[in-house]
């Protein structure tokens, strides 16, 4: 194999370990079927072939893959939940529909590396036995969408794709379905609603979970783009080899996506826990801009909660317990969660001192605002009340009361809602409230309490005697 | 019996266990032992999204013993301790499980219903003054109960679209709306006319109709009904009347075979609106809006309210007594062969049963009803127009109805019959008669609601009571016997049909002794084979099958189907 | 149960009386005087002369229904005072505000307001239920008439007595 | 209908909606990103024709239409700009860069509302609008010109430049 050398100005930091992102960037490289089948393209799918479907979701098992997605749900389990009685097709969709803010890696692979996608979603379909399989891609992404097309009728040119898969009698058949712009289609029994034609309100869980009944509540299985590609990458090692990689529990490499006040804002690929939020920062990103002093990082997406710089965890039970601070929290799952934020999908936004968190908060607050699919009334009313109360914080026309009101509309919605929506728009406000109050109610002024803050009833009050 | 008993499960709903069937939805399970969930979007007839979130309560399973650990020991009556879950769970949609724990009472359950209840009122007009809905509204009901009584939100309410004209019959107002999807499920899956439908999205969706097109079906009043606010309402009871002041009478709906259930709205003897009763037997929770809406007719002008006498070429207003004497001596000296009575199949079976009286008593010659037979709407309207047909076919003996209606006819214009008394029908609207073809009877009596052309043509008009005024009991096209209740008192001086046939057979010599109808149903129930036996309780609210005709109600069938696949609820 | 009230025990100077009769005395010579001298005068001479003006702002009244500042009528016809009055005295039949009316958005007004006097007992439930504050008891006391009918307010008659108040909750402004 | 579909349109329609052998509903949003490529963006006709096309109540077509801030209802500019808004973007000065276009543009955002989130410069040539996240945090502020994506945009002469 040739050495990969990648496109000057855009090469890999050190401690990255490339694996998904291998082809990302690299001199000499583009999205052709050819390109791709000349460095083992394929040879995975040729493999699983061979392979009993069991056998490769035993593999996916042992390497430990916990979704890319955002809630890190092992997707060997997840693939487990087929009914094993099952009678019905069965559906894989890729769930291309990046849209939480501070995440931008899927751009990347399906622009750049679109083989490496349908390989993974070939061989994951034949495990889970989909003859039929959808990539769900944003709207945003009008190329990718076009580059995915071309992929899969060249796939499909190559027999990869349709009719009898090299020779195996497996069928398989790939998609590519646009969304619209909606953030909730990234959730997936909303996605999946909006694959069958409709609004995409997510569905209750139980009794709709998609393993068991999904798309036309037949059995159905969602992954991010990220978690598909790292199928293709377990069954080439292998799944003992590829879990050797990350530390255990969260195993393999991710990639994180960096955004914000950085000098080098990017995406680097790491082993999941080798890298710590400082040194993600600091080293990879090259820090802070001149003069600044780090104030926040939401270390997640957007929906993840906000982590204060200075901030103190306690990791670990019993022995293993000791205090650390934000900045030495490694990039997994485990630690973010016993941090009381998560790992999420892998975007993390850095915000230094020249930020006013209420404008932050407010910023945050308007894409929830936006995104609420208005299914059930916790989060349909609560998000744009968020909103509009920060909307008052930022222009200064709130009370020191607003921010406590602010509070519990959050808190009334968290955990209420029918999808994770809920959660999504509470918990920036409730980690800020919890982590900056004092800023934010320091953005307030008491005299407010005593104003009329509508404009109805301010025309109202104009004609009292 | 033994299998049925291992179906049953045990479960705790505010600290007292119960037993419920498997796959009981767990708000179904609370309503049985007593306690109520409220909820904003679950409808049993209806799929459940789980949207309005009003449902939410505490919910708790055994603990699973972690690994290497006893299993916990059952208390004294062998039930395993709950572990309550942390997050709370909705109502609606969930099936009870074996030990499972329900708390709907607690701080986290009071907690999530005063959120919800601010969250729906945040963004809501509040305009109860004007909305119609006030007094039966669930979110009046619920802010009372669970709400706060204050407001937080200090924001511009989102604006959207007021009194919009969605359809002929029913007005919108989305400010009021709290989107549960009630009516867009009921469009969808019972009415199949799925017009309605939410735009936008978050806090600014709104239910619609699309632009050109309009909910028109003939079931679209009951999504007034099920509305749980003032967002949709009836343009027929818009701004008639406050609901408190309306007095309700459960009865039957008298415009064809399925007597769908209702409640009858009244204030002073005036009719406001009719509201379906939920009946599984008979019309699930709906009623098709051509019979809810008819009834403007009962307190219209052209309502018969004294006796009347052909006076020449015109009618006089007369006494009862008058107009009763009059016709029994006019029927007096007739033979029975001179004489036909045309009955009618809206009446009550005690009516009906008085009818075969009469006949019986004149000897008449014939005795038929006008049958009112067309097509079937494949939902809850019978072919059968006539609300019991079922009873006058077995107390009048009547194989095929309407069959001699052509030979009374002939034996009109033949002079063989001289008399011929229309009980509760128009004929010459309703049945195939002209007003010539009476030119040559000595004598004609009507008794009808209405002024009409037989009545116009009639030596005796008596003014009858209609179906809203009367009690009796009537027979289903499926043969089941059910209650009609009296809602108003009729105008003027109407009585009841089994008080003017009593009254006839009084003054042409016949008996006396029936006082009132429930000496009747006495009468009817010890001497019509069918009826033996049954008894007014019996009949209750919800009716009892008398007898089987092997007749169905085709959209109770489409419901058995959706229950039977664990759709709904039923 | 019996309440046993305690007779007051007098002390001797209070059983002869004389102190409180000539107390008494006093004060009817003092009424005297000044009626005599012209400074008191005790009959009012109704109805030339009233005393309307001296009505406390609480007084009950006849009731009537107001108009708001842009002279539109408060009621919305909601029923809650014929539903509250307690001698039945209120009857009103509400209808729909056209929609070419300058204030078809408020949607329901009342067609007829019919407030029946004889019956009416001044209570102000009706004004305390109000939630439009469309509804108030004025200071007209002298409800008379000569027949039934005629002590019928109907709406025209009950807009003439309560006239325009401005001010308070107004709902229906232009943002509306 | 008075909407005219071309047939080699119609034809790209028919084979899309292939791709959904179980449910043609599913192929409403193919359908629709078809109509709106074509026509630039989705009128009532669009969606009676979608509705009649997919065996569907029109009801159900435009539910999914106001639904998604993809879809449009009126006629944007020949340009359509998609500036994105949300937090990375923002802290990059995707708000400078809105100013700046609308500026350069000569269009008039005054009159933007939810329900109307789109404003046309005077000529017609560009039309302008807030995404949220268009995926691409790390390069911001970003926006979309039609299909085409620019990122960490500085030069707004240069950008609308590229557009005659």
């Amino acid at each position: 194999m040739s050495k990969v050398i990648y496109t000057s100005g855009k090469e890999p930091h050190a401690r990255e370990s490339r694996v998904v992102f291998k082809n990302v960037d690299r001199e000499g490289w583009d999205p052709s079927i050819a390109r791709y089948m000349s460095e083992g393209g394929y040879d995975q799918l040729k493999k699983a072939m061979k392979m009993e479907p069991q056998a490769i979701t035993d593999e996916v098992k042992k390497g430990g893959l916990r979704g890319r997605g955002g809630a890190g749900f092992p997707a060997g389990v997840k693939w487990g939940f087929i009914p094993p009685n099952n009678e019905k097709p069965v559906y894989l969709i890729c769930n291309a529909d990046e849209s939480e803010p501070g995440t931008f890696k899927d751009r990347y692979i399906i622009h750049q590396d679109p083989h490496q996608l349908i390989e993974g979603m070939a061989i994951s379909s034949f495990a889970v036995g989909a003859k039929l399989a959808y990539i769900y891609i944003r709207e945003e992404f009008p190329e990718g969408a076009a580059i995915l097309e071309k992929a899969i009728s060249e796939a499909h040119e190559k027999g990869f794709l349709g009719k009898d898969v090299l020779g195996s009698g497996f069928d398989l058949e790939i998609y590519v379905h646009r969304g619209a712009g909606a953030y909730i289609c990234g959730e997936e029994t909303g996605l999946i609603e909006s694959l069958e034609g409709k609004r995409p309100y997510p569905r209750i869980k139980p009794p709709y979970f998609p393993a068991a009944m999904g798309l036309y509540l037949c059995p159905t299985i969602v992954n991010n783009v990220e978690t598909l590609c790292h199928v293709k990458h377990i069954l080439e090692v292998g799944g003992e080899e590829w879990a050797k990689t990350g530390t255990p529990n969260n195993t393999g490499t991710r990639i994180l996506c960096v955004s914000g006040d950085v000098v080098k804002p990017g995406y680097f690929e790491v082993q999941v826990g080798h890298v710590t939020m400082g040194e993600l920062i600091n080293d990879m990103c090259g820090g802070l801009k001149d003069g600044r002093k780090l104030k926040a990082v939401i270390p997640g997406g957007s929906s993840a909660k906000v982590l204060r710089a200075g901030e103190k965890f306690t990791v670990g039970r019993g022995d293993d317990a000791k205090e650390i601070d934000m900045l030495d929290i490694p990039m997994d799952f485990d630690t973010l969660a016993a941090c009381g934020s998560m790992a999420g999908s892998g975007g993390v936004i850095v915000i230094d001192d020249s930020r006013s968190i209420s404008w932050v908060l407010n910023n945050i607050n308007a894409f929830y605002a936006h995104e609420s699919c208005g299914q059930c009334t916790p989060c349909r009313e609560g998000s744009l009340w968020m909103k509009k109360i920060t909307d008052r914080v930022v222009a200064g026309k709130a009370s020191p009361a607003d921010i406590d009101t602010l509070d519990s509309v959050a808190r009334n919605i968290d955990g209420r809602t029918i999808c994770a929506f809920g959660e999504a728009c509470a918990w920036p406000t409730e980690s800020f409230i919890d982590k900056f109050r004092e800023e934010l109610v320091g953005d307030t002024d008491a005299s407010n309490s005593e104003k009329i803050l509508n404009p109805e009833s301010l025309a109202a009050a104009a004609n009292l005697s | 019996m033994s299998e049925e008993k291992s179906d049953l499960i045990d479960v705790q709903i505010d600290g007292e266990w119960h037993k419920f069937p498997k796959g009981t939805r767990m708000i179904e399970a609370c309503k049985e032992a007593g306690v109520e969930v409220p909820h904003y979007c679950y409808h049993p007839k209806l799929t459940s999204p789980g949207n309005c979130r009003m449902c939410l309560v505490e919910m708790g399973m055994p603990p699973r013993p972690r690994p290497g650990d006893d299993p916990a020991e059952p208390d004294e009556d062998g039930h395993l301790p709950i572990g309550w879950m942390p997050r709370p769970v909705i109502a609606c949609a969930n099936t009870i499980a074996p030990n499972m724990g329900i708390r709907t009472t607690g701080p986290l359950t009071e907690e999530c219903r005063r959120g919800v209840m601010e969250f729906l009122l945040a963004n809501h007009p509040l305009d109860c003054p004007i909305c119609d809905q006030a007094g039966e509204c669930s979110l009046q009901e619920f802010s009372v109960e669970h709400g706060k009584g204050e407001s937080r939100f200090r924001e511009q309410k989102v604006k959207k679209p007021k009194n919009v004209d969605i359809g002929p019959r029913i007005r919108l107002d989305d400010e009021r709306c709290i989107m549960c999807s009630r009516c867009i499920r009921f469009t969808d899956e019972i009415a199949d006319d799925p017009v309605l439908g939410f735009t936008d999205r978050g806090s600014h969706t709104t239910l619609a109709v699309h632009p050109g097109h309009e909910l028109a079906n003939n079931y679209s009043l009951n999504t007034v009904d099920i509305c749980p606010v003032g967002a949709l309402t009836s343009n027929d009871f818009r701004f008639q009347m406050r609901v408190w002041f309306m007095k309700e009478v459960n009865t039957i709906d008298p415009n064809c075979g399925t007597g769908c259930n209702i409640v009858v709205h009244s204030r002073q003897d005036e009719i406001y609106r009719i509201t379906p009763r939920e009946n599984n037997d008979v019309n699930s929770a709906w009623i098709p809006d051509s019979h809810r809406l008819n009834y403007h007719w009962i307190n219209s002008e052209l309502r018969l309210t004294d006796p009347l006498i052909k006076d020449g070429k015109s009618h006089r207003q007369t006494s009862w007594e008058d107009a009763i004497e009059l016709s029994a001596s006019k029927l007096s000296g007739l033979k029975g062969s001179e004489i036909a009575i045309v009955a009618s199949a809206r009446m009550t079976n005690e009516e009906l049963f008085m009818v075969r009286r009469l006949a019986t008593h004149l000897d008449a010659g014939y005795v038929d009803i006008v049958p009112r037979m067309e097509k079937s709407d494949g939902y809850l309207i019978s072919a059968d127009r006539n609300p019991n047909t079922t009873g006058a076919k077995l107390i009048l003996g009547l194989e095929d109805p309407g069959s001699k209606l052509g030979k009374i006819k002939d034996a009109i214009i033949k002079d063989e019959v001289k008399a011929l008394l229309v009980l509760q029908e128009n004929l010459i609207d309703d049945a195939d008669f002209a007003a010539e073809d009476f030119s040559s009877l000595e004598f004609l009596l009507t008794s009808y609601p209405m002024a009409n052309p037989t009545a116009e043509a009639a030596d005796v008009v008596l003014p009858g009571a209609c179906w809203a005024e009367k009690s009796g009991t009537m027979l289903n096209v499926t043969g089941r016997l059910q209650r009609l209740n009296q809602a108003i008192d009729g105008p003027g001086q109407t009585m009841q049909s089994w008080e003017i046939i009593r009254d006839l057979i009084q003054n042409t010599g016949g008996g006396n002794g029936i006082y009132s109808t429930q000496d009747l149903f006495n009468l009817l129930t010890s001497e019509i084979p069918d009826f033996v036996g049954v008894t007014w309780d019996q009949i209750g609210d919800l009716g009892m099958q008398l007898v089987d005709t092997g007749e169905t109600i085709p959209l109770l069938e489409k419901e058995r189907q959706r229950i039977a696949k664990g759709l709904i609820v039923g | 149960m019996a309440i046993v009230v305690k007779r007051p025990k007098l002390k001797w100077w209070e059983h002869l009386y004389l102190p409180a009769i000539v107390g008494g005395m006093r004060v009817t010579l003092g009424h005297l005087i000044k009626t005599l001298s012209g400074k008191k005068k005790v009959t009012m001479q109704y109805p030339e002369e009233k005393w309307d003006e001296n009505l406390p702002e609480h007084y009950r009244g006849a009731p009537a229904l107001v108009t708001d500042e842009q002279d539109r009528e408060r009621c919305v016809a909601c029923q809650l005072c014929e539903f509250i009055c307690p001698p039945r005295a209120i009857t009103i039949k509400p209808e729909e505000i056209p929609s070419d009316d300058k204030w078809a958005k408020v949607e329901k007004r009342p067609k007829a307001f019919d407030i029946d006097m004889i019956r009416c007992i001044y209570c102000g439930l009706c004004e305390e239920v109000c939630p439009e504050q469309a509804i108030f008891l004025r200071k007209d006391y002298a409800i008379t008439g000569t027949s039934r009918e005629e002590m019928v307010h109907d709406k025209e008659r009950l807009y003439e007595i309560g006239g325009k108040r401005v001010g308070l909750v107004n709902k229906w402004n232009g943002l509306k | 209908m008075s909407i005219a579909i071309p047939a080699d349109l119609e034809k790209e329609i028919d084979k899309r909606i292939t791709h959904y052998p179980v449910s043609k509903r599913s192929a409403v949003l193919p359908v629709l990103h078809a109509l709106q490529h074509h026509f630039g963006f989705i009128d009532e006709d669009a969606v009676e024709w979608t509705a009649a096309k997919l065996e569907l109540e029109p009801i159900k077509v435009l539910e999914v239409v106001t639904f998604y801030p993809g879809f449009r209802q009126s006629a944007p500019g020949k340009y359509h700009i998609r500036v994105c808004r949300t937090l990375s973007c923002a802290m990059a000065g995707s708000y400078e860069l809105m100013e700046s276009i609308c500026e350069k543009a000569d269009i008039d955002r005054s009159g933007v509302t939810h329900h109307d989130p789109i404003a046309v410069s005077k000529d017609g040539k560009f039309s302008i609008e807030f995404a949220e996240c268009l995926a691409s945090c790390g390069t911001g502020p970003v926006c979309l010109v039609q299909d085409d994506f620019h990122e960490a945009v500085k030069d707004v002469d240069g950008l609308l430049a590229q557009y005659k």
